[in-house]
């Protein structure tokens, strides 16, 4: 497996970011949006974990940020989910378009 | 022979080598999972005083399960119109994939084990973890309010104990110092963690218990409650996915206990050497097999909001005040 | 003796007026008004203080202050980088105009006596622009100068806005944008000076600019002089930027359009002939014919449109950019004669102009209306109101005797000596002043009148003040013009050193 | 290269179990199907609901208590990632790294404590 | 690390983040075992305390040479005190108004909460100023950012609260997200995550490929940090946010929050692409190279900000696209890059902290009062409490930039960078054009307030909090503006920020 490129590891972050852009611009659903952001913030983690292996200098600290990464991740989905449940229970809806009560 | 394939570089001749020993363990543990259910039935029948399978099966109904799965196979296999079939279909195989994942990474014997990974706890506790998935989605996909319910209740009881579980687990690593299951073996050389742990092994035990969903903790499929919860609308050879994966599991916990806790395939004592790790290894297992077994037939079920508090209330603290008791002890004994 | 602290203490006395005001119980009118007025009164003793210093044959220039205010840093450096220094002084212009805004400040405050409501805002506001304006004539720092000029705008923008008559708040904004696009522009040149040559010292710069190893090129110099134009043009105003200054004139309150019309518009000036020509003498020389058109354009301009005005107000707003018209001839003659009569243009408009609109007031305190044809036949119910209105009109529009005359006569002289042709069209400005000016007036005086003056008072009491003092000074400066001249000896002689003349 | 080897050879081996996991069901399954009969009917098809006839979806909203878990559960197990590494490596970070932890599991401990006074953690 | 290298570090130089850290647990401890009955405002007071105690640590740390501890992880040099100073400050503001704060729907039943993750985000802000590393740089992030989002949809019935937070979370875990991918490259470039030795690393960068993926790393966290501080074309959120969110928590967004952004914008963009060579040892920084990218995002600000703010009608969202210009303004002194740029940061981020978490404590005074935010809840402002009027005249002119306050102080340092040094004319030119565009939604406040009529004559109520919030933002306005060398000198003769970067 040591035959894998370094690249190839960064091109699948960079695809998967790319997806969770795409994802959490575009999608109307809120948990969708959430998960895109997730998968853009594994992405990151992708990226850090290989550069720690085949970075150019390669350490430790990649993974010690990546797990750091992870743990802010979660909390942030946390935090998110919590906050989609508030206003599920105000508005009933999940939908990222039907949030337009402000602007006036 | 085995050392020299696994320093051999990877390829297509290892993975079929490999399959093949896998299919034969795969074997066993299926040919383990028909006796058990039998010895659970018979020690069950013993306990409270009545008989297990008798009628069929020749003697002892040695071959009632073999009956049974015979009969789960010929069954019609039923999908509901308003069930969601690709997720319905894939239910039972997320479920059951897992359980026999896990059992790659357990050190049977000082030989016996077919991937020594650096990080088998983790591993396993990882991939055990998937299983909750394939309990959710059959439960959604059914689209019957029993599943549904069932289902829910199964996640979060197996949430809320995995918390539990993984935390005094903690315990013995830091007297291990290592993730791989064959260092936390070896680790126990001068005594076993169950008289080092005794308060993680207790919490262990306990969210083992409820992570494989059996008696007292066994709410996601009561019966009485839920109609069989998640797998309800399950026939035939699906829902035996699930109950496979859920006496895999069985098998595997047992054996990972016997492993974290019970010195695995040492001699409790040094002048007993002579006997081999596989028979020690064997007695340990059973013996735990047998506690779970006999767990079952003594406990009533616990009420649901019992259960959950009891996870996080009492389970959870005791775990972390463990943790820190451990790295006490061992900074100042070890 | 030590006079540094006077120059702070005239800025700043009107603060003393404010602090006062802000403990008195808002509904004591007479109070307020009273204190109000008294707190003009150090700037004005002070200001005439330093005219008879100077009458005296002392040095002016006992008078300036300078102190360490602002220190920016940069890197390492334990030495600031930029100073911006308190500077204040002064020269014999800058002290003509520092005695006309305590006397105009002064005689608005009596004028304020028509204000109805909220005196003791009104008033604060009041001190608030006076010290703005001292400051302005007095700052020696582009940055304190700019601080000043910013300052009055917050003030007048209030007045106007809540003191005004109809269209006040519209009033207010026109005069808040336009004046705070003019004040971004001199903003931006200040920047630019202060960045490029690491001070804002006015005596300091123009020697640099003057200096042909300074770091300025050419064309930035040029383009820094147009943006000052621009600047100034605004608050002056020049010809295509002045609509702001007509709603101005004609929503303000009378004690603020005196102060408006009489000071505020002379900023412009000031800062034309201060700044402009201090330190960009050569850039000035360049664009002098386009100045003289400007100026030429601004007199023609406001003498068509005035004629046809029927609001007295109005007629005097355009007055106002007509003759701020002949302060750019004077200034694009570039000759002794012509700035001289720049400057004495501003200062006589300015007394003039406070005198009529204070008259304005008085007439419309007393009929509600200032349309000319409504006020017909005033002469039969205000002899001595309609009296010192033709009075003023003929000092507007340039009788001899007067102050107009000399200043416009020596701006046209100087304009004469270098674009005869300009200064021969200009001339029909002149002669259409008289034309509008006395339609107006006459016909506000002596026309058929249309309503009865049976109950209307004619000037009475304190009002007497205003009028009287500012008739006094016009007919004393077009009489005796070295009370103005004498002073500005000084700085003229600068300003021709610095054209190269 | 030997540990190398050895390394990817044990993931082979998971590998390998996952495949086996995975075909386990799909060739059990299909080889019933050539056993089982296959009658289907419409009643056969319907929902279980005890013998009454089903109403309305199924799908309803799961009660809001399982979300608050599935969040308890996220932010708990996700913790365990430092408690890990810092288990593994306890011996040669000493006390040092026992303080870090305690302070750790204490704001842990308060966030748990925090949940119970809630009421979050009371199921029904 | 033994317990040797655990007692060798010098804690002291973490106080004021243990005082706030130790006070975090201790209010959520006190908040769940008080009785429901007892006020929490006893639990405001506490947090104001303490972050009183962490500001005169802080100070006191003041002057002493640069220290780090934990791996250089937490280093405290000038920068930090300078920055830990103005956010302590600014949250201290905001703690006072917080404290006062009883609007109708109001925060009564989590005031306990709002306390806590007021201060938890605060203690944020505080390890981003002082970190050395790009993780705790990180973890400082989120931990404000995560904070925020709560603190925004505290009032968890009410519907704008909750579409203001959700809009947070996602524009904000975002933006984290694109800024952390770029790091991570930066990461994987150089090998370390801590920041002076990325700047060693980079300084000796030569293949040209690295330097392209630098520069794709630079435009990333470029783009996930503008996001923070709400520069254009990133800004949607803040009106949304600004808007839903309690007026304490909206000030808090608006200055310490965004303090907290350009801290770790200068932080990373100085230290980390300021020495990264473009073309091997010696030659231009990256970040010079990329100034024209920086210039580009001030510029749309400030336009954006301030052309947008003048069809606003409520009172919150007009304020936060004024705080979008304001953050246009700070830009512009971050891309000219000149030698008083810290200077003119901090003052100017001290200047807007005063003006603005004044202008909010009077729209929480107005908006507690009417129960709406519309701007035209202002009207006849003047007759119903001059004072209030008067303060908020100040403050708005000084927001506006006129001389006297501290408002054009900070404006001229930023001019005077970008006139000085290499002369950023047309920045400078749109800064200026659009200061006078915000006369027009300033001075249409000040309308309001003076002009019209009121609807109703009814007195307002002024809390306590509220009080000392204006007095001190309104004298700090006019101070600073006169004696703007009090706080400059301050700066000078105790810190010295400039050898914390280029030493």
């Amino acid at each position: 497996m040591s035959s894998v490129p370094a690249s190839a590891f960064l091109a699948l972050a960079l695809i998967l970011f790319c997806i969770g852009l795409f994802g959490a611009l575009t999608k109307k659903n809120t948990v969708i949006v959430l998960i895109s952001i997730e998968l853009m913030l594994n992405a990151v983690n992708i990226n850090l974990v290989t550069f720690s292996k085949y970075g150019m200098a390669p350490s430790i600290t990649g993974q010690v940020f990546a797990l750091f990464a992870m743990a802010v991740a979660a909390a942030e989905a946390a935090v998110g989910l919590a906050i989609l449940m508030a206003l599920y229970r105000n508005r009933k809806t999940v939908n990222i378009d039907d949030m337009d009560n402000m602007k006036n | 022979m085995i050392q020299d394939m696994l320093q051999s570089s990877p390829g297509m001749g290892n993975f079929v080598i490999f399959f093949i020993l896998g299919l034969v363990l795969l074997l066993i543990v299926l040919g383990f999972v028909t006796f058990s259910i039998l010895a659970e039935r018979k020690v069950m029948g013993y306990i409270q005083l009545r008989h297990g399978p008798n009628q069929v099966g020749g003697r002892w109904g040695l071959l009632q399960t073999v009956a049974d799965v015979l009969k789960l196979l010929l069954k019609e296999d039923i999908i509901p119109k308003l069930a969601d079939r690709p997720l319905f279909i894939l239910a039972p195989i997320i479920a059951f994939a897992p359980s026999f994942m896990v059992l790659a990474t357990i050190p049977f014997t000082e030989n016996f084990q077919f991937a020594d990974l650096n990080v088998g706890l983790l591993y396993y506790v990882a991939i055990s973890g998937m299983t909750v998935f394939g309990v959710l989605l059959g439960g959604w996909a059914s689209n019957n309010k029993y599943s549904l319910l069932g289902g829910a209740r199964a996640t979060a009881q197996m949430i809320s104990y995995e918390i539990p579980l993984v935390m005094s687990v903690l315990g013995v690593i830091l007297l291990s110092g290592s993730l791989n299951l064959n260092e936390i073996v070896e680790a126990q050389k001068n005594g076993w963690f169950i008289l080092l742990q005794p308060i993680g092994f207790i919490v262990f035990f306990i969210a083992s218990v409820a992570e494989l969903s059996r008696t007292p903790f066994d709410l996601p499929e009561s019966e009485s409650e839920l109609v069989a919860g998640y797998h309800t609308e399950y026939t035939g050879f699906r829902w035996a996915f699930f109950m496979l994966a859920e006496y895999v599991y069985l098998f595997a916990m047992s054996a990972l206990i016997t492993v974290l806790f019970l010195g695995g395939w040492m001699a409790p004592f040094g002048f007993l050497d002579f006997i081999p790790g596989s028979v020690w290894f064997s007695i340990k297992f059973f013996f735990v097999l047998f506690v779970y077994l006999w767990l079952r037939s003594t406990f009533p079920r616990m009420r649901a909001d019992k259960l959950m508090e009891f996870a996080w209330k009492v389970l959870l603290p005791i775990a972390l005040g463990n943790i820190f008791l451990t790295a006490l002890i061992k900074s100042l004994f070890f | 003796m030590n006079l540094n602290w006077v120059l702070s203490t005239l800025v700043f006395s009107p603060l003393l007026g404010i602090i006062l005001l802000a403990f008195l119980p808002k509904t004591q009118e007479k109070l307020i008004k009273l204190v109000g007025f008294l707190a003009t009164l150090p700037a004005l003793v002070l200001s005439l203080a330093a005219y008879f210093h100077y009458l005296a044959g002392k040095k002016l220039s006992d008078f300036s202050v300078s102190a360490e205010w602002i220190q920016f840093r940069g890197m390492n450096a334990n030495e600031p980088i930029f100073s911006v220094y308190y500077e204040l002084g002064l020269s014999g212009f800058q002290l003509l105009l520092v005695v006309l805004t305590a006397i105009v400040a002064t005689l608005s405050a009596i004028a304020a006596r028509y204000v109805k409501k909220e005196w003791k805002g009104f008033f604060m506001l009041f001190l608030l622009l006076e010290v703005g304006m001292l400051g302005v004539f007095t700052a020696e720092n582009l940055i304190l100068f700019f601080l000043f000029f910013e300052i009055t705008l917050i003030p007048t923008f209030f007045l106007i806005g809540k003191w005004g008559y109809f269209e006040k708040e519209k009033a207010a904004y026109s005069f808040l944008i336009y004046n705070g696009l003019g004040s971004a522009v001199l903003l931006i040149v200040i920047m630019i000076l202060f960045a490029k040559t690491g001070t804002t010292n006015v005596e300091l710069l123009s020697q640099m600019t003057a200096d042909p190893t300074a770091p300025l090129s050419a064309d930035l110099k040029l383009g820094l002089f147009i943006a000052l134009l621009i600047a100034f043009g605004v608050k002056l105003p020049i010809f295509p930027l002045h609509s702001w200054m007509l709603r101005v004139h004609v929503q303000a309150p009378p004690a603020v359009v005196m102060i408006h019309s009489g000071i505020l518009l002379k900023i412009g000036a000031y800062g034309l002939i201060r700044l402009g020509m201090g330190i960009f003498p050569e850039q000035f020389e360049t664009l002098a014919v386009l100045l003289a058109i400007l100026g030429v354009i601004n007199l023609l301009y406001g003498a068509f449109l005035a004629f046809i005005q029927s609001d007295f107000k109005m007629v005097l707003a355009y007055s106002s950019i007509s003759h701020m018209g002949i302060v750019l001839i004077g200034l694009a003659a570039m000759n002794e004669a012509g700035i001289q009569g720049a400057i004495f243009q501003v200062i006589s408009h300015g007394l003039i102009s406070a005198l009529l609109f204070f008259l304005v007031g008085v007439l419309y305190e007393r009929t509600e209306t200032s349309i000319i044809d409504n006020l017909g036949g005033l002469a039969k119910g205000m002899p001595i109101a309609a009296g010192f209105l033709l009075a003023g009109a003929m000092a507007s529009l340039g009788l001899p005797g007067m102050s107009g005359f000399v200043s416009e006569f020596m701006a046209f002289l100087g304009l004469f000596k270098v674009q005869p042709w300009i200064a021969a069209v200009g001339t029909i400005g002149i002669i259409m002043t008289a034309v509008y000016l006395l339609r107006a007036v006459l016909g506000m005086t002596f026309a058929q009148a249309h309503r009865k003056f049976d109950a209307i008072v004619d000037l009475k009491g304190v009002e007497y003040v205003p009028v009287i003092v500012l008739m006094l000074l016009i007919v004393l400066i077009g009489v005796y013009p070295s009370v103005l001249s004498s002073p500005l000896q000084a700085t003229l002689e600068t300003i021709m050193l610095g054209l190269g003349g | 290269m030997e540990l190398l080897n050895i390394y990817q050879n044990n993931y082979l081996i998971v590998f390998v179990f996952l495949c086996l996991g995975v075909l386990l069901p799909v060739v059990a399954l299909y080889l019933g199907k050539l056993l089982r009969p296959h009658k289907p009917s419409e009643a056969k098809l319907t929902t279980y609901e005890s013998g009454v006839e089903p109403f309305h979806d199924s799908r309803v909203q799961f009660n809001v208590r399982y979300y608050i878990f599935a969040l308890m559960f996220v932010i708990f197990d996700v913790e365990t990632v430092f408690l890990y590494p810092w288990a593994v490596a306890y011996e040669k970070l000493g006390v040092f790294a026992l303080i870090e932890m305690l302070i750790f599991v204490v704001m842990l401990f308060i966030g748990l404590v925090y949940a119970w006074k809630k009421k979050v953690l009371r199921w029904i | 690390m033994s317990l040797d290298t655990l007692l060798s570090y010098n804690w002291g130089i973490m106080t004021p983040e243990f005082i706030i850290l130790v006070v975090i647990a201790l209010l959520t401890i006190f908040d769940l075992f008080m009785p429901k009955t007892m006020d929490r405002k006893i639990l405001g007071w506490i947090g104001l305390a303490a972050i009183f105690a962490a500001m005169v640590t802080t100070a006191s740390l003041a002057g002493g040479s640069v220290e780090s501890i934990l791996d250089d992880t937490f280093r405290l040099d000038s920068f930090a005190i300078a920055f830990k100073l103005l956010l302590l400050a600014g949250a201290g503001l905001v703690m006072f108004l917080a404290v006062s704060y009883g609007a109708k729907e109001g925060l009564e039943n989590y005031k306990g909460e709002f306390y806590y993750l007021f201060l938890t985000a605060l203690l944020g802000t505080m390890i981003m100023t002082s970190s050395g590393d790009l993780i705790t740089l990180y973890i400082g992030l989120e931990l404000l950012s995560i904070s925020s989002y709560i603190l925004a949809g505290i009032r968890k019935n009410n519907l704008k609260s909750n579409e203001s937070a959700m809009k947070y979370v996602i524009n904000g875990s975002i933006s984290s997200a694109i800024a952390l991918f770029g790091m991570s490259y930066v990461y994987g470039l150089t090998g370390t995550t801590n920041l002076l030795d990325i700047a060693a690393q980079l300084s000796v960068l030569m293949d040209s490929q690295h330097v392209y993926l630098l520069g794709i790393s630079f435009l990333m966290i470029l783009v996930g940090l503008a996001f923070k501080l709400a520069a254009a074309p990133f800004h949607m959120w803040a009106p949304d946010v600004y808007q839903g969110a309690p007026t304490p928590v909206t000030a808090f967004l608006s200055v310490v929050s965004k303090t907290a952004g350009f801290v770790i914008v200068i932080r990373i963009l100085l230290t980390v692409f300021g020495a990264a060579a473009t073309e091997g040892p010696g030659s231009v920084p990256l970040l010079l190279d990329m100034q024209d990218y920086i210039a580009v995002i001030a510029g749309a600000t400030m336009i954006i900000g301030n052309v947008v703010a003048l069809k606003q009608t409520n009172i919150k969202r007009l304020f936060a696209y004024s705080s979008i210009a304001h953050a246009g303004y700070l830009l512009v002194a971050v891309t000219t890059l000149s030698s008083n740029m810290f200077y003119s940061i901090w003052f100017y981020l001290l200047a807007y902290l005063l003006m603005n978490l004044g202008v909010f404590a009077v729209i929480q005074v107005v908006a507690g009062k009417t129960g709406s935010e519309k701007i035209t809840d202002f009207a006849g402002l003047y007759r119903r409490s001059p004072w209030l009027a008067v303060a908020m005249g100040i403050l708005l002119i000084s927001l506006a930039g006129f001389p006297g306050t501290a408002g054009f102080i900070g404006k001229l340092n930023i001019f005077m960078g970008a006139f000085a040094t290499e002369g950023h004319y047309v920045l400078a030119s749109i800064m200026i054009a659009t200061t006078v565009i915000s006369y027009f939604y300033y001075f249409g406040v000040m309308t309001q307030i003076f002009f019209r009529p009121a609807a109703d004559t009814s007195k307002f109520n002024m809390p306590f909090g509220i009080l000392v919030v204006l007095i001190i933002t309104v004298v700090g306005s006019i101070w600073f503006g006169i004696f703007p060398n009090t706080a400059l000198d301050f700066m000078h003769n105790n810190l010295n920020i400039i050898d914390d970067f280029f030493s």
